[in-house]
């Protein structure tokens, strides 16, 4: 029973997408793409649920896919319960998205494509979800990356957009071959990538000796390459806020609730091979990530931008959870924060949507409009693209009365990501991390850990602080652009109703529904025995954490000792069952978010402050966020340069070296024999088939020559000839 | 006598040919030269027959040796046939350009 | 070697033959060269005697020195008409013959010093008797016959030809 | 009747040949019917070959030895095994696809043109099946005849220079083969300093023999050398740095089809001869520079390694669509290579799959190129732009095309990459490391490729471009369609193989 329905979770929507290649490569299109791909997602949300209680056989499936001789690869599925969340957290955004789309993208000139491409990447991420194997999540992942690509650059039109989808591939790519050489490793020591059952990878690496952890950290490390690539971790997370010129619904699936949080699911997957060091590198990338990520959201205008640094800033949070072990903590943020940020994007998207009927006969006061606001923040433009002015914060305000339905969900969706306690799911996630950090660092004493903890509490407050600016900026407030004002409206059914949907599943409650106590408790046990404690904790004296000789089963063993610790809204477990770390999380955290949404307030509703002001007395700090700590600009101007500029060398060198040798060699081979090769490459060149007559002409002409006619002469040649052939072959 | 006297004289005999073949300006000096060869071949065709025994003898018959005479006659044959149509050709030769010098004969076209 | 009277007028042969070959490609009078060619075709005719090739010696004699010598001096008168009878040779063309007869000669001798040594079928007793009737029978009953009859065909063309070409006008 | 479907299959274009010699000149259309029969006769041969091959054992089969020339002991031997059936399978299938790439765009000589391609189709099958060296030099040699034709007259404007080139370079490589397989031949029957038996050019039987304890052929200075001779031979082939530069030349002024050739079955007689001869028959050889000890020991996987960045670099570089996609084939082939280099089943295996796909994938290319070429008369990738909205399905072709040549998972062309890297790794594991540059270049060159042809604002010069014709959808189908299959089950390609290639393992893993 399983199998079938994991298949058809797979097929139904390739399906969807198979029916539009088809129908496209005879020039037509299906008649209902949208119906079509958005029953296909409907059905694979069915499935989805009905498998969450057909967790009992974990592999259902397995299937010999590549047999070289001795060595043999195998695909299969793999199904416990964090993949049956993945698969309805997947399905269920994808559904809604598509539903949003039908309303938003309607009228658009690719819309039936659009459907297709949703569908193909729905199959994608499932694809990868489900797999049981390297090799299969490997597929899964990289044909993300191409629909992310295809949807990223859907209106490729814009040169911004096809900026950004190049971006978005090239530098997932980049932290893709990171991960390719992970698995390489891998394979050459295990002989495989399954990653379960007994011939697998989590079974196999209990037999390393201690000699190899730190291969096996590098080789952790490595496959997290690939997580910072997708997940956009810094230092690779540049392209997601680039990725924000494809539509909305794309930007609420893709960039926020699914295909960012695969980097996510990846290191939750591969967790038993994780190794004290590689955990701490995990954790470092995560925290900083969510810090460098929050601060540049402050300062950011275009509210597609605003929300897509959170979303990289959330991600570092999850990174951060699972690199700190507490393996439960990443993955629940992983789902709350699926939910919310959909409908950040999607509500935002409705936003883009009540502005964007009007956007096309008013673009060039809108364009004085921008160049009026730049002149006021004359010390900072925008790198890249100019903010589209539907998207443009500065244009809004006032919108709650016009969007009740908009503002409302929006409302829950910020509340829960600021982390406003106990009715929001964003708080209990957020929670359960820090509680898990600051737990880790009070139980190994570990100073990094304790640095990590201080920099997430920043982060958050941080996020509550610009999460509420956003909604100050938009829904409350004079309207600052009357007209643009004027012209908003509700947006119409069939995008409010999931919006209502993903508020409803941004409470606690109705999480419950399906979250079950206890769901996903532990990582994947392959060991038989649990190491002793004496190896697990690092040197507790010295507070130092020992990494590279303490044995590697540290994280999944701290994890497994959190068990049942953060199962989704039930706090009292949180912090009953755990001591002090995680009620001290829990009381700075609610500080930190007040203090946030406090100050947001003062600035943002009240004018106690200006923004301005601000940014005058710490001009140098405001430049740097402004300025996105100028990854872009290292990038473009060193790296890319570099590329090029060694790709121009080498081009360069293959014409005027390598191949300026072998036209040199020719030119003095013809210049010794110019004679003779006068007249072979007159003969050879000239040799070809339209132009034998003629060759056969000229040469005829210079042969003629010694044509004389005289009898004699002829004869000289001859013998004179035979007597050298038979002297040649005498001497040789 | 062996083979090899018959052979120098012979190879002798073509070398002289060949000479006159290559050096005379005198179309039937040529001829002789001609000649000369031809002898030549037939001298050792002659030799040859008498001397080797063929690879694949038949049983019981040694007419074998009288093979390489009997080329020398169709070779003398030859010669005479040879001859007269070379004699005749010099001959239209003549009447043409009033000269048999092969180096003053040297138009190709027809 | 012992030099009996056979060796010696084997000898004797093989000089005439070679140096009146000498003087066909020496003498410059063109009546001189065509009596020397005789000489040496008498010489090879004593040769193939020596061959015990008593048939092919004879028919050396008539065919040669009574045919095709008569129709070389035949031709010469005819042609000297007016022309000198003398022989003109350019001295570069000489040198650069001889240079390539010698050196054929030289490649030749080699060859023959470098070959294997046959013995002389006959002399182990084989085939002494005149070789006329067997040659007869062979050309005109066994494996010769249909080369005979090509080669008669090919002179019977051939004098055809020759009378064709040295008619003395072409009539329409 | 097995007996002779081989032999049948590599000369019916050879009678093809005859029969379009004997066709009036101005019967253009039945010209091209004609010539794309014979070539369709020899696809169905090849899809029966490939299906009744035995799968499960190593054995050649369909094997024909008859004596050719009795002299020097050559026969005329020819059979397949899993490696050369695949590759069969992929040259009968580019014969009709080029002779159909090739309907519109030949404007002069046409009876001329596909007279010759169905010589070199007769070429390639050949080189591809024997197993005799002389008739595999014979076959080799073949190809080169109606190759610098079909550039030399049919060309672009540089024509008589990239034909020379190819011709002279080419020529420079087979000189040393040919003086590889006489030093083979003149020791084939030498054992411990003594002749015994007869010599031989039979592959298999040479195979066998440099294994007998003493045999002259089994000397390991002496393969190195003979293993020296062919290598360059196939390397201009291949082609592999620095015997590259004919490429791009060649690739630039051929027509469409013959850039499809090219690239699809040229590039892999390279290759192949490699993987026949040289791993095959002088595994000796192969240890000195494989066996990554010093210099020497990583002197091939450094090649693959350089073919790998180095072409990638350039191709990143290049504006000229055409020479972009040719560049691109020296680092696909360099995968090739680094594969072959590791010498153990997944290197070998992956690198021969990658051989079949980069067959598949850049005859695609190039058709597509093509394609373009033909509408709009330049290949200058900066003259485009915005072409997408133009030209979807054209676009969607592309993008699929590019995809597989970047080596994107769950299309063909990354099951080959990441096997040959994957068997890399295990010997050379800093090379390979290094040549996952070439991923990620491969991957600029072609996203920053498709952005500036397809994306962005349509260049309003091109307005009025017509869109991809059927026949010309026909031609690229059936790749697109491999590409997927095999993207999605490598294993119908791999089982064809993977028995011939575990038996080179065992040979070469000394």
């Amino acid at each position: 029973m399983v199998v079938p329905l994991i298949s058809i979770i797979l097929l139904a929507p390739l399906a969807a997408f198979t029916i539009f290649a088809l129908f496209g490569l005879a020039k037509r299109s299906f008649p209902r793409q949208d119906i079509l791909s958005t029953a296909a997602m409907l059905v694979a949300l069915g499935c989805s649920l009905y498998l969450l209680n057909e967790t009992s056989d974990p592999k259902p499936l397995t299937v010999e896919w590549l047999s070289l001789g001795s060595i043999t690869l195998s695909m299969g599925f793999y199904l416990d319960s964090v993949t049956v969340i993945m698969l309805i957290v997947v399905t269920l955004v994808s559904s809604l998205v598509h539903i949003f789309s039908i309303g938003y993208m309607h009228g658009d000139p690719r819309y039936p494509r659009f459907f297709a491409f949703l569908s193909l990447f729905s199959f994608s991420m499932l694809f990868l979800v489900v797999s049981d194997n390297l090799l299969g999540i490997y597929i899964g992942w990289e044909l993300v990356g191409l629909c992310s690509y295809l949807l990223i650059g859907f209106w490729f039109e814009k040169d911004s957009a096809a900026n950004a989808c190049k971006k978005a591939f090239l530098t997932t790519r980049v932290g893709d071959v990171g991960m390719f050489i992970g698995m390489m490793m891998l394979f050459k020591q295990f002989d495989t990538l399954s990653l379960y059952g007994t011939d697998g990878i989590f079974e196999a690496v209990r037999t390393l000796e201690a000699g190899q952890i730190a291969w096996l950290s590098a080789a952790g490390i490595l496959i997290f390459c690939g997580a910072v690539g997708k997940s956009a971790q810094v230092p690779l997370h540049t392209w997601l806020p680039d990725a924000m010129e494809g539509p909305t619904p794309v930007s609420a699936l893709i960039h926020a609730a699914t295909m960012v949080a695969a980097g996510v699911y990846l290191v939750a997957r591969m967790f038993p091979i994780l190794t004290p060091s590689s955990s701490l590198v995990i954790a470092y990338v995560g925290g900083i990530t969510a810090i460098v990520a929050a601060t540049i959201a402050i300062v950011r205008f275009d509210i597609k931008r605003v929300l897509a640094y959170s979303t990289v800033s959330q991600l570092g949070f999850m990174m951060l959870a699972l690199g700190a072990g507490s393996y439960v903590a990443g993955l629940f943020h992983l789902t709350t924060h699926a939910f919310f940020k959909a409908l950040l994007f999607l509500g935002s998207g409705s936003v883009i949507h009540a502005f964007h009927a009007m956007h096309a006969h008013h673009d060039e006061e809108h364009a004085d409009d921008n160049e009026d606001e730049h002149d006021n923040h004359s010390l900072v433009h925008e790198h890249g693209s100019e903010i589209p002015p539907d998207q443009d914060m500065r244009n809004m305000g006032g919108l709650r009365r016009k969007m009740p339905f908009t503002f409302f969900t929006m409302l829950i969706a910020t509340l829960s990501i600021s982390g406003v306690p106990f009715v929001f799911s964003g708080f209990w996630s957020k929670d359960a991390i820090l509680g898990g950090v600051l737990e880790r660092a009070m139980g190994w004493n570990s100073v990094h850990h304790y640095i990590l903890f201080g920099v997430v509490l920043l982060a958050a407050g941080i996020t509550a602080f610009y999460m509420f600016r956003l909604i100050f900026m938009t829904f409350f407030g004079e309207p600052r652009n009357q007209e643009m004002h004027d012209m908003a409206h509700e947006s119409p059914w069939v995008m409010v109703v999931p919006l209502l949907i993903l508020a409803a599943l941004s409470l606690p409650v109705v999480n419950k529904w399906w979250f079950k106590e206890g769901y996903i408790n532990k990582p994947y046990q392959a060991h038989v025995h649990e190491p002793t404690h004496a190896q697990l904790r690092p040197d507790s004296k010295t507070g130092d954490t020992n990494f590279g000789f303490s044995n590697f089963g540290i994280s999944e063993a701290e994890a497994a000792e959190e068990e049942g610790g953060h199962d989704t809204e039930h706090a009292d477990d949180a912090h009953h069952g755990h001591g002090p770390a995680h009620t001290i999380a829990m009381v700075l955290s609610i500080i930190v978010a007040g203090l946030g949404i406090l100050l947001s307030w003062l600035f943002y509703h009240k004018r106690r402050f200006t923004a301005e002001s601000v940014a005058t007395t710490f001009r140098p700090v405001y430049t740097l966020f402004w300025n996105k700590y100028y990854f872009d600009e290292f990038y473009n101007g060193v790296l890319v340069a570099l590329t090029v500029w060694k790709s121009r060398l080498f081009a360069k060198f293959d014409l005027s070296i390598i191949d300026g040798i072998v036209n040199g060699v020719a030119t003095i081979t013809r210049a010794i024999f110019a004679a003779f090769i006068g007249f072979f490459d007159n003969r050879v060149i000239d040799g070809i088939v339209n132009r034998v007559a003629k060759v056969i002409w000229s040469v005829g002409g210079r042969v003629r020559r010694i044509q004389t006619g005289a009898i004699q002469t002829y004869l000289f040649v001859v013998l004179g000839g035979i007597v050298l052939i038979i002297l040649i072959f005498r001497v040789l | 006598m062996s083979l090899q006297h018959y052979l120098v004289i012979s190879s002798i005999l073509f070398t002289l040919g060949i000479f006159a073949v290559l050096t005379r300006k005198n179309a039937i000096s040529i001829l002789m030269g001609i000649e000369l060869i031809l002898n030549s071949c037939n001298l050792n065709f002659v030799a040859f027959s008498r001397f080797v025994e063929p690879a694949k003898n038949i049983v019981g018959r040694d007419d074998y040796l009288l093979d390489g005479q009997i080329i020398a006659i169709f070779g003398i044959v030859l010669a005479a046939a040879e001859a007269a149509v070379f004699l005749a050709i010099i001959l239209a030769i003549y009447r043409e350009f009033g000269s048999i010098r092969p180096d003053e004969v040297d138009t190709l076209k027809g | 070697m012992d030099f009996t009277l056979k060796t010696f007028i084997f000898y004797g042969f093989a000089l005439l033959t070679i140096g009146s070959a000498l003087a066909v490609v020496t003498l410059r009078n063109i009546v001189h060269t065509a009596f020397a060619l005789m000489v040496t075709l008498f010489g090879v005719a004593g040769l193939y005697v020596f061959l015990q090739a008593d048939f092919l010696a004879a028919t050396q004699v008539i065919v040669y020195v009574g045919g095709i010598l008569v129709l070389i001096l035949f031709g010469v008168m005819m042609t000297s008409g007016r022309l000198e009878m003398r022989i003109h040779i350019e001295r570069g063309q000489l040198l650069l013959g001889a240079g390539i007869s010698i050196a054929l000669l030289m490649l030749l001798l080699t060859v023959i010093a470098n070959m294997p040594v046959w013995k002389n079928l006959t002399d182990d007793g084989r085939s002494l008797e005149p070789t006329t009737e067997q040659i007869g029978t062979m050309i005109l009953q066994e494996k010769f016959l249909l080369p005979f009859e090509v080669v008669s065909v090919l002179l019977l063309v051939a004098l055809i030809g020759a009378a064709l070409i040295s008619r003395k006008e072409v009539r329409d | 009747m097995d007996q002779i479907l081989l032999s049948l299959m590599i000369f019916v274009p050879l009678l093809g040949m005859v029969v379009v010699f004997l066709l009036p000149n101005d019967r253009e259309e039945l010209i091209k019917r004609v010539a794309l029969a014979f070539t369709l006769i020899p696809l169905v041969l090849a899809v029966y070959l490939f299906i009744d091959y035995n799968k499960s054992s190593a054995e050649t089969q369909y094997f024909v030895s008859v004596p050719w020339i009795d002299t020097f002991h050559i026969n005329y031997h020819v059979g397949i095994d899993g490696l050369s059936v695949t590759l069969l399978l992929l040259t009968a299938l580019l014969g009709p696809i080029c002779v159909l790439a090739s309907w519109r765009n030949i404007e002069k000589g046409l009876k001329a043109y596909m007279a010759l391609f169905l010589l070199l189709e007769t070429g390639m099958l050949g080189f591809f099946a024997s197993l005799d060296l002389f008739l595999f030099f014979v076959f080799f040699e073949l190809t080169l005849l109606p190759m610098y034709f079909l550039i030399g007259v049919w060309g672009g404007p540089r024509r008589e220079y990239a034909a020379i080139k190819f011709f002279l370079y080419t020529l420079f490589g087979s000189v040393l083969m040919l003086v590889a397989i006489i030093a083979v031949y003149l020791r084939s029957n030498i054992i411990n300093d003594v002749a015994e038996g007869l010599r031989t050019f039979d592959i298999p039987e040479l195979i066998q023999r440099a294994t007998v304890e003493g045999h002259a052929l089994g000397d390991s200075k002496f393969q190195m050398w003979v293993f020296l001779g062919f290598f360059i031979g196939f390397a201009v082939k291949v082609p592999i740095f620095p015997f590259h530069t004919w490429l791009p030349d060649a690739h630039v002024e051929a027509p469409t089809a013959i850039s499809v050739i090219l690239a699809g079955v040229l590039l892999k007689m390279g290759t192949y001869g490699f993987v026949r001869i040289n791993m095959a028959m002088f595994p000796e050889g192969l240890d000195y520079f494989t066996n990554g000890d010093g210099f020497l020991g990583h002197s091939l996987a450094l090649l693959g390694f350089i073919n790998i960045v180095y072409g990638s670099f350039c191709a990143l570089a290049q504006t000229d669509f055409k020479k972009l996609v040719a560049y691109s084939s020296i680092g696909h082939m360099g995968f090739v290579i680094l594969g072959l280099a590791a010498r153990n089943a997944e290197g070998i295996n992956g690198a021969v799959l990658q051989m079949f796909n980069h067959g598949v994938i850049s005859a695609m290319l190039f058709l597509l190129v093509g394609v373009l070429y033909d509408r709009a008369h330049h290949r200058e990738i900066n003259g485009f732009g915005g072409l997408g909205n133009r030209m979807p399905i054209y676009t969607g072709i592309t993008t699929l095309a590019f995809m597989a040549s970047l080596g994107l998972p769950g299309l063909s062309g990354f099951i080959g990459e990441a096997l040959s890297l994957f068997g890399a790794f295990q010997e050379f594991p800093l090379l390979t490391i290094l040549s996952t540059i070439g991923i990620v270049v491969g991957a600029a060159y072609f996203l920053w490729t498709l952005q500036r042809v397809f994306l962005g604002a349509l260049n309003p010069k091109y307005e009025e471009l017509p869109e991809i014709n059927r026949r010309e959808i026909l031609t690229l189908v059936p790749l697109g369609i491999l590409t997927i299959v095999l993207g999605i089950w490598p294993n119908i390609a791999i089982d064809m193989f993977s028995k011939s290639v575990t038996n080179l393992v065992n040979i070469v893993s000394i």
